[in-house]
């Protein structure tokens, strides 16, 4: 292991955490130096999120040392972390939605003036303005929370996390809910830290960003340690064969390339401030990619052929046929199927089993009389478990303890059943692991290959361009392009992607 | 007479508050009320005080503030009901009580001593059991006043007759449900221990009735209740409910209204009317049923 | 990667899941207590009578454990009891109508009410708490406005036997109790409606997103919620052989108790009708065994009170095992 | 592409943040009709009238504003006010104590309820429901044992000026009501508690995650309510010359009423005290205006409810816009 100039800031050695009888963390060692980058890696469920989780002290640790700034380390709870000089990004969104910007920024060292307790609340307006700007971030401080976007309530928490001045950062998958655009302000924020001498700890599954920003990266595996190198010594491979501990040979599976007869096509769709003249066709066994920035409105298109928010402007075709789908219900009585961006939001049910999860969109076909036959049910979720390779300790299991991943898995499982003959995935892989993704994308080959046409939504270029047979691309609501597979490119695909 | 004439000119506006709506008499007081006002041609506004004191002074307050020429008030409470009377007399305006009285006396009072259909009812059983035997009293609502007298009036006799032993008392809420729900409990507890059950008013009594008749032990055991309500007096009539005591909402509603009127018109009017209690068996049951 | 833990997990998960342990274990130290401290207790007819008087607020806990796992709430219980029983004591004095007619007029009186809560949460944005606390205050009128504020009395004796009646010695109560209680197990577990309501108290937008009709299901909940009031009128009016406009008050709070205690979360997606019934069962025999040890009125509703938290954390703690 | 809709956003939220419009609206309606129907409603001395009636109300439904606020629920309000209540009365009676025993006497009987609500709460995993019904059944029996069941009556002047007393030709409760309610807003709005009132109701993860002690709050939230409560309970004992060990019955549900009325979301997170005190009037001016205008109490509830829920559906109308 190469040695730093400066001895590390932070120490952690033989690390153990369990969950009744999850081990999330068993015996881990991580060394943290002033001025570094240091990326965290590993599957879902590796136990990263659990470790940070401790050195912030939202978790207590079951055994091990932590030696932080030379000094012996155990974290009372979070105001006391802070105030050592520790913040962190979640990787859940920890925002308070009825609350504006600057109050959730400054959530819990608010400023006070003239008598104990008394808000001084202009102050905290004129330090976030002085925060985003500095930040180069364009956010109203007055805005509710609950009227941003997915990407700026995160960009929101990352100032929150700076304005913290500590020595230490820890961000947890800041990057899953952010473009392009917003990624490289945040790596500029970086690069800034760095240079102040601030440890930066960052959490990712995206590996592209690891060669960009990384000094060095250690890997958990199954909450335990596998090993800390310097990036230089990484390429791609060397990287996942230390994390899924096998070697995964190409990301992207091959397209077969042939195409049935068109099953969906759109025309002229529109909702009044949202997105307008979305027009695409799609062919069974085609992979249609929707690209874009965040915002662009993909979701918003997906939401409305789908049901979930009423079109009102264009018609929708499915099979050639002239369908108006007013909810979900009919959608998936049209045989479209929609696993959304929004696991936790969307897709989960909290106190659901894995089982009930995956049946609940099909149900219907298991009745016998107006009763539910348990055993079709549970054999055919039991099928989902092995064809989606699903882990999970059993079928009865809480879907929320599972894996992002293995989530992710399920409520594929859940559209699956459903027997849809249209799909459309938004950000499948946003949070999930190499492996995991690897099986998602295995997975979109032999839908399409069965003949199932496949609407892709991404924030992943590569995603786009390894998996779409064509691609539409939206800016600001508006389609910009349709581009062949031939056209595709990362450039022509961003040029159309912000052009106005 | 002259009220009738000049009906829409100074028709006299008099302010009812009434203790509960919900409760049988207490409809029919007021119905008795209405009648006698529809007879004479006086106007009356009848709000409900819903068993609250603090509602019922609010209402009176709402009456001072409208001007009304008199107010009518079923009090709530002996004691918490007297503001009432205070601020209306404070501002001119005479007030009645009708049915059960106040700490502070009101310009006049149409009505009854709770305290003595306790008092009866107690008699009662007394007499049935020969000064000697188990009882059990069923409570209304705690703390209230027709509760809190309707039990003083009985430990009177009580402790007139050393030989009456108060076995058990728990409340029954006023309600029928409630009090038949106890009674099953305490057959289980004290079997046929018990020789006598009064319940404060009849809804109570027809719960114990049928409890008790439910474990067959009706004849066993003599109950009591207040009010005589058509379905108690049936009961009385069948010889389920062995006695209840009848209070005559007609006469309470009328005179309130009469007195109310004099007092309007400047006449003279008795300070106090009581209407007495009477007792109902199933010898004079006849007299009360219509 | 989950493998290995998989048998602790899962073992983990069914005790959460059957998370009405805790609350037995509380249900049976009580009953334990009160079996030793007095004799009387454990009695064949001491029992019955417990089960008698715990029917009535356990059908109406049933109807509110659906409404509950669905994430809203019931307010009009016991003014939909008052409603419903005066409505069916109007139609059931003797020698005039027959009997189902009664039973008819209070069960769509139920419907009806229900059937309004549930629209008006589904069409309008209103939180249930304010729907049915406004029925509720609608429906006592109603009830006292059919009655004219009276007892509704003299009830035939076909209808006097639903609650007072006895079939092999079992009162009536107690025979609807149980099979009520089987159909909603059944309906809750056993149908396709049963899980929707958990999926729309889980997490609503991701019902919605798996193609449940959520307006359909709490129409569904609340119009239930008022089929079994009216059940628990009929039951109550028959069992005093009266209407009474005032009755069922505070009823609401008694069921909404039972459902909770029975471990039926407030924030809706879980909760069971077992779970109910042990709810509605501890309240019951603690009120009987009360008055069996002859506690002062007073002291009652302290005891009752405390007895009651103390069940719950007493649970609380078991889960945290 | 943040910038170009975010002065739009933020318009629209400083808009929809001051939610009561909606209700407002409503109430001036309302106020406007009944003005127009009875020539009573709109003098002077009927708006005192009513504005000292709603101020009880009003007073619990501040405190119970915070505890919604942040996510839970008081339904002991009630039972605080009797005990409050009836603690204060046996302090006040003339030439005993000073009149400052009295209300210290009732404020620590009301900081302790609700202490032990927040204390129960924080501490065991129970849910707000279950705890403060049972500290409203316990409440119940205490003010029951503190009486001996009976009124406590005769107090000093004193202590009846709290609630009979008039300032300037103002009655003094309504003093107390628009004195608390500048507290409570600005404890709301302008301090760090009511900050984290807020935070801890909308994201209770977020505000642990951010370093708020969230069982801090808790507590601070329902011993409010209690103090709040007890301060009710005099002016109530005061107003009425009585100490009622059963006053206060189903004051809880018109608090929360109010506050939800006034915008206040069940689900925590939002809420002011301005929607709050026109939540209280509302209620109080309609129950008013029914009494005017001589409508037969029957009618009177459902009246009062069917104008409950339309005022919260016309305040959802407006939001929707
Ligand atoms: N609060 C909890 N209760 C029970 N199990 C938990 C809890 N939090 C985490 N776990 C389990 O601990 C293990 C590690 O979880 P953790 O969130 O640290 O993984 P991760 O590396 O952050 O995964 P991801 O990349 O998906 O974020 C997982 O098996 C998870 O199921
Ligand atoms: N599930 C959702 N429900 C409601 N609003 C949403 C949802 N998802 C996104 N939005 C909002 O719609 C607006 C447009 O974002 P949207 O997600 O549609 O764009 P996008 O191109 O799909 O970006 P993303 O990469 O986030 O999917 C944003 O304000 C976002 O917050
Ligand atoms: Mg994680
Ligand atoms: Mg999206």
């Amino acid at each position: 292991m190469e040695s730093h100039p400066s001895d590390p800031i932070l120490l952690v050695k033989s690390l153990s955490k369990s969950f009744g009888g999850i081990k999330a963390l068993d015996e881990v060692q991580f060394t943290l130096h002033r001025g570094e980058v240091h990326v965290l890696m590993g599957e879902n469920g590796a136990g990263k999120s659990t470790l940070m989780k401790i050195l912030m002290g939202l978790e207590t640790a079951d055994l091990g040392e932590i030696t932080f700034a030379g000094e012996p380390w155990a974290s009372r709870d979070v105001r006391d972390s802070l105030a050592k000089g520790i913040s962190m990004i979640h990787q859940e969104l920890q925002v308070v939605p009825e609350l504006p910007v600057a109050e959730n920024i400054f959530l819990g060292r608010e400023s006070t003036r003239w008598l104990p307790g008394w808000l001084d609340d202009p102050g905290i307006y004129q330090k976030t303005n002085n925060l985003l700007t500095d930040l180069g971030m364009t956010l109203d401080a007055h805005a509710k929370m609950k009227y941003l976007s997915v990407a700026e309530m995160q960009m929101v928490e990352i100032a929150k996390a700076i304005s913290h001045d500590a020595k230490i950062i820890i961000m947890d998958e800041p990057t899953s809910a952010l473009s392009d655009k917003e990624v490289s302000t945040l790596f500029g924020i970086i690069k800034d830290l760095k240079s102040k001498g601030v440890a930066i700890i960052y959490i990712s599954h995206k590996m592209d960003e690891i060669a960009q920003i990384a000094d060095t990266v250690t890997v958990l595996r199954d909450g335990k340690y596998v090993g800390t190198k310097p990036a230089s010594e990484l390429d791609q491979n060397a990287l996942i064969t230390m994390m899924v501990g096998r070697t995964i040979e190409s990301l992207f599976p091959e397209t077969t390339g042939q195409k049935g007869e068109v099953v969906l096509s759109v025309k002229n769709l529109g909702i009044p401030g949202k997105f307008q003249d979305i027009s695409f066709d799609l062919s069974a066994g085609e992979v249609l990619g929707l690209a874009g920035l965040m915002g662009a409105g993909r979701t918003e298109v997906a939401r409305a052929i789908f049901g979930l928010d009423s079109l009102a402007e264009g018609t929708v075709f499915i099979k050639k046929k002239k369908v108006t789908i007013r909810s979900p219900e009919e959608a998936i009585r049209h045989g479209v199927g929609y696993v959304s961006e929004d696991r936790k939001g969307w897709g989960c049910i909290p106190g659901m089993s894995v089982q009930h999860t995956l049946s609940l969109s099909s149900l219907r076909d298991h009745l016998r009389g107006s009763l539910i036959n348990g055993k079709s049910e549970h054999t055919a979720a039991n099928r989902m478990v092995n064809d989606l390779h699903i882990k999970t300790a059993s079928l009865s299991q809480s879907v929320l303890q599972l894996s992002g991943g293995n989530q992710q898995k399920v409520l594929i499982g859940k559209t699956l059943l459903a027997k849809p003959e249209i799909i459309i995935f938004d950000e499948p892989t946003r949070g999930i692991d190499i492996g995991a993704k690897h099986e998602i994308y295995k997975l979109i080959r032999q839908l399409t290959a069965g003949g199932i046409a496949i609407l892709l939504i991404s924030s992943e270029l590569p995603e786009i361009l390894g998996l779409c047979d064509r691609v539409v691309v939206l800016s600001q609501g508006r389609q910009t392009a349709l581009l062949s597979r031939e056209e595709m490119s990362q450039e022509k695909i961003m040029q159309h992607a912000v052009h106005s | 007479n002259q009220a009738n004439d000049d009906a829409q000119g100074d028709t006299p506006l008099i302010g009812v508050s009434m203790l509960s709506m919900q409760n049988e008499f207490i409809v029919n007081v007021s119905d008795e009320m209405e009648k006698k006002a529809e007879a004479v041609g006086a106007e009356l506004i009848m709000v409900d005080a819903e068993r609250s004191a603090l509602k019922q002074i609010e209402q009176i307050e709402s009456f001072i503030a409208q001007g009304v020429s008199a107010i009518i008030m079923n009090p709530c409470e002996v004691e918490a009901s007297s503001p009432a009377v205070t601020k209306a007399l404070a501002a001119g305006i005479p007030i009645i009580n009708v049915n059960s009285a106040t700490a502070t006396k009101p310009t006049a009072f149409v009505g009854s001593d709770d305290v003595e259909s306790g008092r009866i009812a107690m008699e009662y059983i007394a007499k049935r059991l020969g000064g000697k035997g188990n009882v059990i009293m069923i409570h209304g609502y705690m703390g209230q006043a027709a509760q809190i007298q309707r039990e003083q009036g009985a430990r009177e006799i009580l402790t007139k007759y050393p030989g009456l032993k108060l076995l058990a008392h728990q409340t029954g809420e006023w309600d029928r449900a409630k009090s038949m729900s106890l009674m099953e409990n305490w057959i289980q507890s004290y079997g046929n221990k018990v020789n006598a059950v009064f319940a404060q008013n009849d809804e109570m009594g027809m719960g114990a009735v049928k409890a008790l008749e439910a474990a067959g032990i009706k004849d066993k055991v003599v109950v009591v209740s207040i009010d005589a309500i058509p379905d108690a007096l049936r009961a009385v009539e069948k010889g389920t409910l062995d006695a209840t005591v009848f209070q005559n909402a007609a006469r309470q509603g009328s005179q309130a209204i009469e007195t109310a009127l004099k007092i309007i018109d400047k006449q003279p009017y008795e300070k106090e009317i009581l209407v007495p209690f009477q007792l109902v068996t199933k010898e004079n049951v006849a007299e009360f049923k219509k | 990667m989950i493998k290995t833990q998989s048998p602790l997990l899962a073992r983990a998960n069914r005790i959460r899941s059957l998370g009405i342990f805790g609350i037995l274990f509380a249900f049976v130290v009580i009953c334990a207590s009160l079996a030793l401290t007095t004799p009387r207790f454990l009695t064949v007819p001491n029992l019955t009578i417990i089960l008698t008087q715990v029917s009535i607020n356990a059908l109406l806990a049933f109807g509110v454990t659906f409404v509950i796992i669905t994430g809203g709430i019931d307010l009009s219980l016991g003014s939909m009891v008052a409603v419903t029983g005066v409505a069916a004591a109007l139609f059931a004095h003797p020698d005039t109508y027959p009997l189902v007619v009664p039973l008819l007029v209070a069960l769509a009186a139920g419907l009806a009410m229900g059937g309004f809560n549930g629209l008006v949460i589904t069409k309008s944005k209103v939180p249930p708490f304010i729907v049915t606390l406004g029925t509720m205050t609608i429906g006592r009128g109603l009830a006292l406005i059919l009655s004219k504020g009276r007892p509704v009395s003299n009830l035939s004796d076909g209808f006097n036997f639903i609650g007072g009646g006895q079939v092999f010695g079992i009162p009536f109560p107690i025979i609807i109790l149980v099979v009520v209680f089987g159909l909603c197990s059944l309906l809750l577990k056993k149908t396709i409606w049963g899980r929707y309501m958990y999926a729309v108290g889980g997490n609503e937008q991701a019902a919605r997103a798996s193609g449940i009709s959520v307006a359909k299901i709490k129409m569904l909940v609340y119009t239930l919620c008022g089929a079994l009031a009216a059940l628990a009128g009929i039951v109550l009016t028959s069992r005093i052989t009266t209407g009474q406009p005032n009755a069922g008050q505070g009823f609401e709070l008694d069921a909404i108790a039972a459902a909770i205690i029975g471990g039926t979360s407030t924030s809706g997606g879980s909760g069971t009708m077992t779970g109910t019934l042990i709810g509605a069962l501890l309240i019951g025999v603690i009120s009987n065994g009360l008055d069996l040890l002859n506690v002062t009125s007073y002291y009652q509703e302290v005891v009752m009170g405390v007895i009651i938290i103390g069940a719950v954390v007493l649970d609380g703690l078991n889960r945290k095992r």
